[in-house]
């Protein structure tokens, strides 16, 4: 939790003024910056690995919780700022031009007009880094660590797991408490969250 | 720069990309003025309205408002308001927030907001709806609710981009005349965007008919009506649009327009070009079909010829008739009472004043 | 690859069907199967497992190619299927309507009308199942096996490992050819890739 | 069933979970008849059209056409042919493709498929587009394509439901125009949806104006025009829309309606209820505003009343004026040319025989 909650916080609010600017405020580049972010988006995780190690040691936050958060923020941050600038770009240009015509900046506009109204994706992309994040978490802690197979094959070696009752219940353990968090959020916000879905069908 | 202008533009170049929408655009506004920027869509016409606001930038060229240069001004600093086609309210504010945001940006006392907004509320009917949102308004309540937001700001010109284009007909009529009452009582400049020819020619007191980027004629609506300068404009303007008869022209004292085996006698045609006495090829006679005389009239007219009746649409307070003249469709505009037929052969005429010539290159004759 | 092709090829398959379903015919339940696929498609993995690991047993394809098979589909399926649903949904449904009056049925629609329009959901959807399926099986082969810590923790062990300069390297070259796979198929259908994208904004 | 009725539809029930549509529609269509249902959004035009169709689901009732009962059969076993606002062309086939998709899901031979596919490209003009894909094509071409699907498959019925919305206001006329035509050569029966009411007027044999899932009026253009049933119909057709006066009727030999201080005398109304001779409350007149007489006609009218101008709105062919008139807003059409200003007193008048009354309930007295 001490992880997740700030991780999802920072993650979110990057993720949505980064959308924010890239439907709204076209700069210098800011197409190029959008192709990489829908290649980033797919990029494997493993691509992004030794960069991101390399640069958190050199910053000295390597292993610290700010380490952590901004190793979450970059790795959530190609497919949620996607999520926000389609969500965005949904929006009908207009209300961004009256608000400029009223005299609202980059700022006003974001805060007063546009956050306003970005409540179902936001609980969308909350949703998402959670059990991103979580999921993370409790496969490298539960999971990992017995062979190296495929994640099919390793499930086979729980199972089959010759070292007792006792680690068999862990596992179960774990595994509902893993379903457990995102699926709590999922209940409370699930208002919101089916409208996220519905509103220009931003995410599958 | 001239006192009596609202807004002059010089020179203006716009351009996305590769994309050159304006060369070189000149207009001028007078102080007061409702202008009304006409065209099919592409023809530029909103990409002026958006530079004007200042939405979008220039490449070239002026824009001044009011005798001061605004080319490099933000929006809020130009004097302007603007009402959009969507309404562009802020769905999560009150209607009176909605009308107060420009204000409380600009950083205007809390009593005054409060003023003006009571004011603007009462000019436009609104102020039972102060507390509601614009979810629960209906499409004619939100434009009204939007034209608000422009007046409150007390703004030099008003900017419309076919702010009654989502509404129904019956709906469009209506707030059609409310903007025109707005402008007798405001006297404000008012430039308004559309595509609809009848919105141009109620509300404007002049129209700038657009096309690729490109004024083709602004003038009066009574003088684009009657006077068209070019073809273009003699078929985009007017509904059903002008018969054009293509054939040649023969001058002389009393000058003969023939086409196929009908020659019409050009009576007091006013020209605007000097026409020699010979034969002049490729000349375009239009006609409006509400021009077109019937029955007891049409004996009396100067030319007169009879037609085969093709398809007759009653439209209620009159009926279109879709004839054949010599061969080519020829439409005209009856009393909607009338019963006509198709097949049926009637006699029409045409009226010696109200008819366009257009040369080979479709500019008047 | 034995096993990336055969499953990409069936969940698609099973995927663009059900979101075609989904879109057009009204059946008693859709609405219910539509809910529980959005619930599912952000259910984290764990859950899941135990039942499918009993279901692949009994059916006695646990641990062959087609129990992997079925359980990658059955893993990518609420995502894929919500993709396609909200593609279809975005087509007009008039085009539905026209082909039912020109007298085509259920599997003539959906191959003679839909299918042929689908080809940039479809290279999507590829992409983001190849791209699963990939990192599955390398995060299994590669990185497990060190340590019970969240992934940021165990990259700091890799990096830090002490077995020599062999085993760096081997996890470099994994690396590389982990991302290379992925990006390959992005390149080479990079025009419909973007067109998906832009097409309805269907996935950010 | 009767055999000159090309579709009966008798006590249909159609209903979305628990918002009813219909709860007991009933319609007939002669054979070779133009039926346009007319309405505004929402009140079931196009769920009537998609039932007769076969694409939406009835709890209950009926659905004949030609004589049989195809209430449960596929819409391609019903012997009709759609054409959809949006086109619906399919995007990755020719245009040959588009209109022979129909004959070789129905197992049609190949000589006999290029054959009516030949024929119907003749008929719409579009021979040279039948190689392209929809893409390529103008939307008016597109929707052209979309008639001929229907048109080779031969079909009793052809269903339009809205299909010209999506066209600007010059292609519209156009199509309009060639749909008439299509209908006067092929003499099918067909069925048309629409929210215009000119499109209405100019194409129907007879409009079904719709109104909350219930036919308001079925009859002629010419009836439905001049002898609306109720004011919903009145105002609903016309544009612009009538002018109502809330008042008083007086019975007797010289019935005479007053409102304010205007009494008008009724002349030759032809009242289709029995009026007494006492006073009738509630009663409401209505006057199309092109029946308003103007100039030297209003001084032989029988009724005569100054109004004040305060909007007026040239229109090109026609002239409309916003008025006072005894303090009621009062709107009327002047010819085209005629020069008004705002604020100037005129004097009007009311034709003896074009006007309409309604009772408190809105129905026509």
């Amino acid at each position: 939790m001490q992880i997740t909650i700030p991780s999802v916080i920072v993650s979110l609010a990057v993720a949505s003024v980064n959308g924010y600017a890239l439907s709204y405020w076209r700069f210098k580049g800011s197409e190029v910056f959008f192709t990489i972010l829908i290649i980033g988006s797919f990029i494997p995780y493993q691509v992004m690995l030794y960069p991101l190690v390399v640069i958190t040691r050199e910053l000295n936050i390597f292993g610290t919780l700010w380490g952590v958060i901004l190793i979450h923020t970059i790795f959530g941050m190609p497919i949620l700022t996607l999520l926000f600038r389609n969500y965005f770009a949904a929006l009908p240009v207009e209300l961004f031009k009256a608000a400029r015509v009223d005299g609202a900046g980059f700022w006003g506009i974001f805060i007063k007009i546009m956050l306003p109204l970005s409540i179902p994706i936001v609980v969308v992309a909350m949703i998402l880094q959670v059990t991103g994040i979580w999921n993370d978490f409790l496969f490298g802690t539960v999971f990992a660590g017995t062979k190296n197979w495929p994640m099919t094959a390793q499930l086979n070696n729980i199972v089959n797991t010759t070292q007792g009752v006792k680690e068999h219940n862990v596992n179960m353990a774990a595994t509902i408490l893993t379903g457990l968090v995102p699926l709590t959020i999922y209940f409370i916000s699930g208002r919101y969250f089916v409208r996220g879905i519905a509103a220009g069908a931003v995410k599958g | 720069m001239s006192d009596s202008h609202s807004i002059e533009i010089r020179d203006l170049k716009v351009a996305f990309g590769e994309v050159v929408v304006f060369e070189k655009m000149n207009l001028d506004v007078t102080d007061g003025e409702f202008l009304v920027l006409l065209g099919a869509s592409g023809c530029g016409k909103s990409t002026l309205l958006n530079c004007i606001a200042g939405l979008l930038d220039v490449k070239d060229g002026e824009i001044h408002i009011k005798g001061r240069n605004v080319t490099w001004e933000e929006p809020k600093d130009r004097g302007i308001g603007m009402v959009f086609q969507s309404y562009a309210l802020y769905p999560q504010m009150s209607v009176k927030r909605n009308l107060s945001f420009g204000l409380r940006n600009a950083g205007v006392k809390n009593d005054e907001v409060e003023r003006r907004v009571a004011q603007a509320a009462e000019v436009l009917q609104i102020e039972p709806l102060l507390n509601r949102r614009p979810a629960e308004l209906s499409g004619g309540q939100r434009q009204r609710v939007a034209i608000g937001r422009a007046l409150v700001r007390d703004v030099d010109v008003f900017l419309f981009d076919e702010p009654l284009s989502n509404l129904d007909a019956k709906l469009r009529t209506d707030l059609r005349v409310e903007i025109k009452r707005l402008h007798q009582r405001l006297k404000n400049t008012m430039i308004y965007v559309t595509h609809d020819q009848i919105e141009a020619m109620t509300l404007a007191d002049r129209i700038a008919i657009m096309r690729d980027g490109l004024i083709q004629q602004l003038d009066t609506p009574y003088n684009i009506y009657n006077n068209p300068v070019n073809k273009y404009v003699a078929g985009f303007i007017g509904s059903p649009s002008m018969n054009f008869l293509d054939g040649t022209l023969e001058g002389g004292a009393k000058p003969v327009f023939r086409a196929g085996n009908l020659s019409i006698p050009l009576g007091e045609y006013a020209f605007t070009q000097k026409i020699g006495k010979g034969k002049t090829e490729g000349v375009t006679m239009g006609v409006r079909p509400e021009h077109v005389l019937f029955g007891d009239l049409a004996k009396k007219a100067a030319f007169k010829a009879d037609v085969k009746v093709e398809v007759v649409e009653p439209m209620g307070a009159d009926t279109q008739v879709w004839s054949v003249l010599d061969g080519r469709p020829f439409r005209f505009r009856v009393e909607g009472q009338l019963q006509l037929a198709s097949g049926d052969v009637v006699a029409i005429g045409f009226d010696a004043s109200r008819r366009s010539l257009f040369d080979a290159a479709d500019q008047r004759l």
